[in-house]
């Protein structure tokens, strides 16, 4: 259903202790941050990409469709900080005039263009291997290792489980209102997004009460016990 | 020549707003690795502070009802449902709702704080949109001014008695705005334009975020007020 | 006005095949099931039929054209083929049964007087007629089903695919919808059920399909279809109990209830008069 | 350690009684069936003898003390009497199967090898050990319905309700659950059903209880119980086929198929021999 999530617990690396995977990970991730440097950045994609596709196994034409989302975004939000206006036209190397207005690139915008390229892909990569090779189920420890709020940590527990939940019933709904003529113009596309809405809300109240009952039942003491294997 | 230019120009701007319209509508996120360390470190320092006040209350309500905590779950993965449907919007194009209104109305700017934050780390880790590394400028934008613009405009709407559904369009297509102006502010302060600086970057980059964003404002509100509306009816 | 379906393959993912070079003819009869075990590809092979998924390789033709992707295709087919999921609980928007039978009927703009008139007709049709101004949160399970099934009965339709109809229903409501698709039968809208009841096809379907792991193990009139035992264990199902008995007492495999009774008494009354024979010969 | 139950009356709203002066006594069968149609009250009578839902009038004994309903009472009859809902998805919190299924023995304060043990039995018991480490939505119906009767056999329950075991299983996913809950039964745990699932019932139950709005219409050993047909049909069931079989050939009731088939191939060669004996006398 959400395909990251399927490649988490299907990969070849899904039973690597998650706190090497993470680490790694993230050391890299920093790395790339720290420092700019066009030919570190492409070092990390070509290194990420090889352990995604070779050891983890997945995919190469599924991890080339998951990079080619954001790689569009990237090129496509850089065109603001690639493209200049200026009165002077010295200022940028090619440019067209509108009126007095100068538009164009200068060398500096480039240079940033370029960084910002290296950095995204690299960073990218790194995250990528990480949600690539461990399940949500494994980073939930790691977040109880950096102390974060339990509170935060039992809320995001729980709301991943119903994450799928929700999806799958939103897919459903969504489904049979297509399929009585739901969507079939700008109108009726309002009207049936906001009864999917309505109907997910409501059925969500319901649950909650009968969920209540699963709760008292299972002697539940206030705490969602989170224990991982140490 | 002179002219030919000038007409390659317009069509290249034409095309770039044909192409980048769908691109950007889902630009409220900033991308994985977007801004340098020093901005990431930056706006992460500003949204901690609104955090811990979020928590302490969502807190307070779990020390009051433990079950509570399955509500607030609950309200997540609504607002995580609610951020991937896709609404077609008045251009043809179609974009994610922010959900980020509705949220606020239905649940409390400090809830949404925690909720929101989290559907961000989920956004980031299962569908690749936005970023770990940039979960603090994003957090900051949605989960944090956005949540507020909304509430404080419904809240100040509804004690003046203006029409219902007025005000809840107003709360989350203007809280949706504000989402937008705190991104495109963002980056422009990240990358100031090198011929003006940031007042320059600044201009193009809400310049090119109001072209494309207010339709979708105004489909997000419209959205809420329906949904608003067919959920406070029973 | 029906659906052929030749060497149809679809396909979520690499190496795994949901439905595997189907054939498919459904004028072989007017009440049509599909039988098969969770995962064997019934619903796989609905939502290609309905367009919702594009077949990976094969053809689906309805009307003998081949069924198109584009939004008009898809709308005219639509027009056409009504589908009832199994659970009514997502295919219910409104919280009135009335506006919400009327949901798909506003949808593609047909005036609010004959939408009356296809309600009322609906409603009838699956005995409801009392729900029309109920709120649906006071409707019970089955009756929430049956308005799920008047909307698709309002809109007209000449085939409705009915997916486990009667999973979780009581034995009253169970029956209130065997006469639904009956009564549909009888005014010429053909039925197509998948179901993994096979006391409820054998009932009501006159040609049966077994689906195993997408492929189609066995298709043929109904009574013919479960005599291949092993097949149908094989599948992940189970004989109808009405065959089981007659094969297990080696009689003759009858496709209704009543007719093994009949036969029953007829043989019974024969045995005896065989032995009242054999005992006035013996004394 | 039982159930008894006595003039039990529960009331949602005025003028609408849920259950009617119901008595019960759950010592009378170690499988004990509850049937009634859709609304009869049966989960409304699991609610109460859960203690979520507190007696309008008379009382539930349990170990021959009454139920009471302070938080101290409560967790001690929940830790010897377990529920299953009918919907799995509704009690389970946690992504993991191991970590759902440890979720209730950790509440009560069990160290985790035990659980680890624990789990590991309950998993084998629902023949579901190899989803240990699968994530929950990434499990079909049947198998989370087998993860949720996981979690109740863990806890080591004296007592465990079921709430529509089988709905809308497939005929493997409920020959599955039919074996959990003979195996349950073995190890002495009292096993309580309601179902609208005559044959299901019929099956597996030694004493069954007839509800009809509210009230117990019936209750006996299975087999008597459904002797009474027109109780049966106005409480909106309908006969285990079994049991139609045999009344509607005149043959002894049988609890079990085999038994039926057992005695049909006696009759035949009795009756092939008077036969063969009439045709040698006759010739």
């Amino acid at each position: 259903m959400i395909e990251i999530d399927k490649y988490a617990y299907t990969n070849e690396l899904r039973d690597m202790n998650p706190n090497i995977k993470v680490s790694i990970g993230a050391a890299i991730l920093l790395l790339s941050m720290l420092i700019s440097n066009i030919i570190l950045s492409i070092g990390t994609v070509l290194l990420m990409s090889v352990i995604i596709v070779f050891i983890a196994k997945i995919d190469l034409k599924s991890y080339i469709k998951l990079l080619k989302i954001p790689i569009t975004f990237i090129l496509l939000s850089i065109i603001v900080t690639l493209i200049n206006i200026s009165k002077d036209p010295k200022l940028l190397i090619y440019s067209v005039n509108i009126g007095n207005l100068y538009i164009g690139v200068s060398d500096q915008s480039i240079n940033t263009c370029i960084h910002i390229i290296g950095r995204s892909m690299s960073c990218l990569t790194c995250v990528y291997f990480i949600i690539l090779t461990t399940p949500f189920n494994q980073l939930i420890f790691i977040f109880k290792k950096l102390h974060i709020s339990d509170t935060v940590i039992e809320l995001s527990m729980l709301i991943y489980r119903f994450i799928f939940i929700f999806m799958e019933e939103v897919a459903d709904i969504r489904q049979s209102q297509e399929l009585r003529f739901g969507y079939i113009n700008l109108k009726t596309s309002y009207k049936s997004l906001g009864l999917l809405v309505n109907l997910l809300y409501k059925r969500m109240m319901i649950r909650y009460e009968e969920m209540c009952i699963s709760l008292d039942v299972k002697l539940y003491d206030g705490t969602f016990y989170i224990v991982g294997d140490e | 020549m002179k002219k030919f230019k000038q007409w390659k120009l317009g069509l290249v701007a034409a095309l770039m707003l044909i192409v980048l319209n769908p691109a950007i509508s889902n630009a409220m996120h900033i991308m994985e690795g977007y801004l340098p360390i020093e901005w990431s470190i930056i706006w992460s320092v500003i949204f901690i502070p609104f955090f811990l006040v979020g928590l302490k209350s969502i807190n307070k309500i779990v020390k009051e009802n433990p079950k509570k905590k399955v509500l607030l779950a609950l309200c997540g993965a609504f607002v995580f449902v609610l951020s991937a449907l896709k609404i077609p919007s008045v251009t043809g194009s179609c974009s994610h709702p922010t959900g980020v209104g509705l949220g606020a109305i239905m649940f409390g700017p400090s809830v949404m704080v925690v909720l929101g934050t989290i559907v961000l780390l989920f956004q980031a880790i299962l569908l690749a949109h936005g970023g770990l590394t940039t979960l603090g400028a994003n957090a900051f934008s949605m989960a944090i001014v956005g949540p507020i613009v909304s509430f404080l405009i419904f809240k100040l709407l509804k004690k003046k008695n203006i029409n219902r559904r007025w005000t809840v369009f107003l709360a989350a297509s203007l809280g949706d705005l504000a989402t937008y102006t705190i991104t495109a502010l963002q980056l422009a302060i990240a990358f100031p334009s090198s011929t003006g600086g940031v007042a320059a970057s600044a201009a193009q980059f809400l310049g090119i975020f109001f072209m494309t964003q207010i339709p979708i404002a105004i489909a997000e509100g419209l959205l809420t007020t329906i949904i608003y509306d067919l959920v406070t009816k029973n | 006005m029906m659906f052929k379906i030749s060497n149809l393959t679809y396909q979520y993912e690499k190496n795994k095949l949901a439905l595997n070079n189907i054939n498919m003819d459904f004028s072989k009869g007017n009440v049509i099931g599909v039988i098969g075990s969770n995962g064997s590809g019934k619903s796989t092979l609905f939502m290609n039929l309905m367009g919702i998924l594009k077949p990976t390789s094969g053809e689906i033709l309805f009307d003998e054209k081949k069924i198109k992707h584009d939004k008009k295709s898809l709308y005219n087919l639509r027009k056409d083929v009504g589908i009832v999921f199994q659970d009514p609980e997502k295919q219910i928007f409104y919280s009135m049964v009335y506006d919400d039978i009327a949901f798909a009927l506003r949808n593609i703009g047909i005036n609010e007087e004959t939408i009356k008139e296809r309600i009322h007709e609906a409603l009838e049709a699956v005995n409801g007629i009392d729900f029309i101004n109920r709120p649906i949160h006071f409707l019970s399970y089955g009756q929430k089903k049956r308005v799920a099934i008047a909307s698709v009965i309002a809109m007209k339709n000449k085939i409705v695919l009915l997916d486990e109809p009667t999973a979780g229903l009581d034995p009253i409501s169970t029956r209130l919808i065997i006469d639904i698709i009956k009564k549909l039968s009888k005014n010429n809208v053909k039925v197509i059920i998948s179901s993994h009841d096979m006391n409820l096809i054998y009932d009501i379907c006159d040609y049966t399909y077994i689906l195993n792991k997408g492929n189609i193990v066995e298709e043929g009139l109904t009574e013919e279809v479960f005599i291949n035992e092993d097949k149908i264990i094989d599948a992940g199902l189970e004989l109808p109990w009405l065959v089981k008995v007659c094969k297990n007492m080696n009689f003759p495999i009858f496709k209704n209830e009543r007719d093994l009774y009949k036969y029953w008494n007829e043989k019974i009354e024969n045995v005896e008069f065989i032995r009242k024979k054999s005992i006035e010969k013996v004394t």
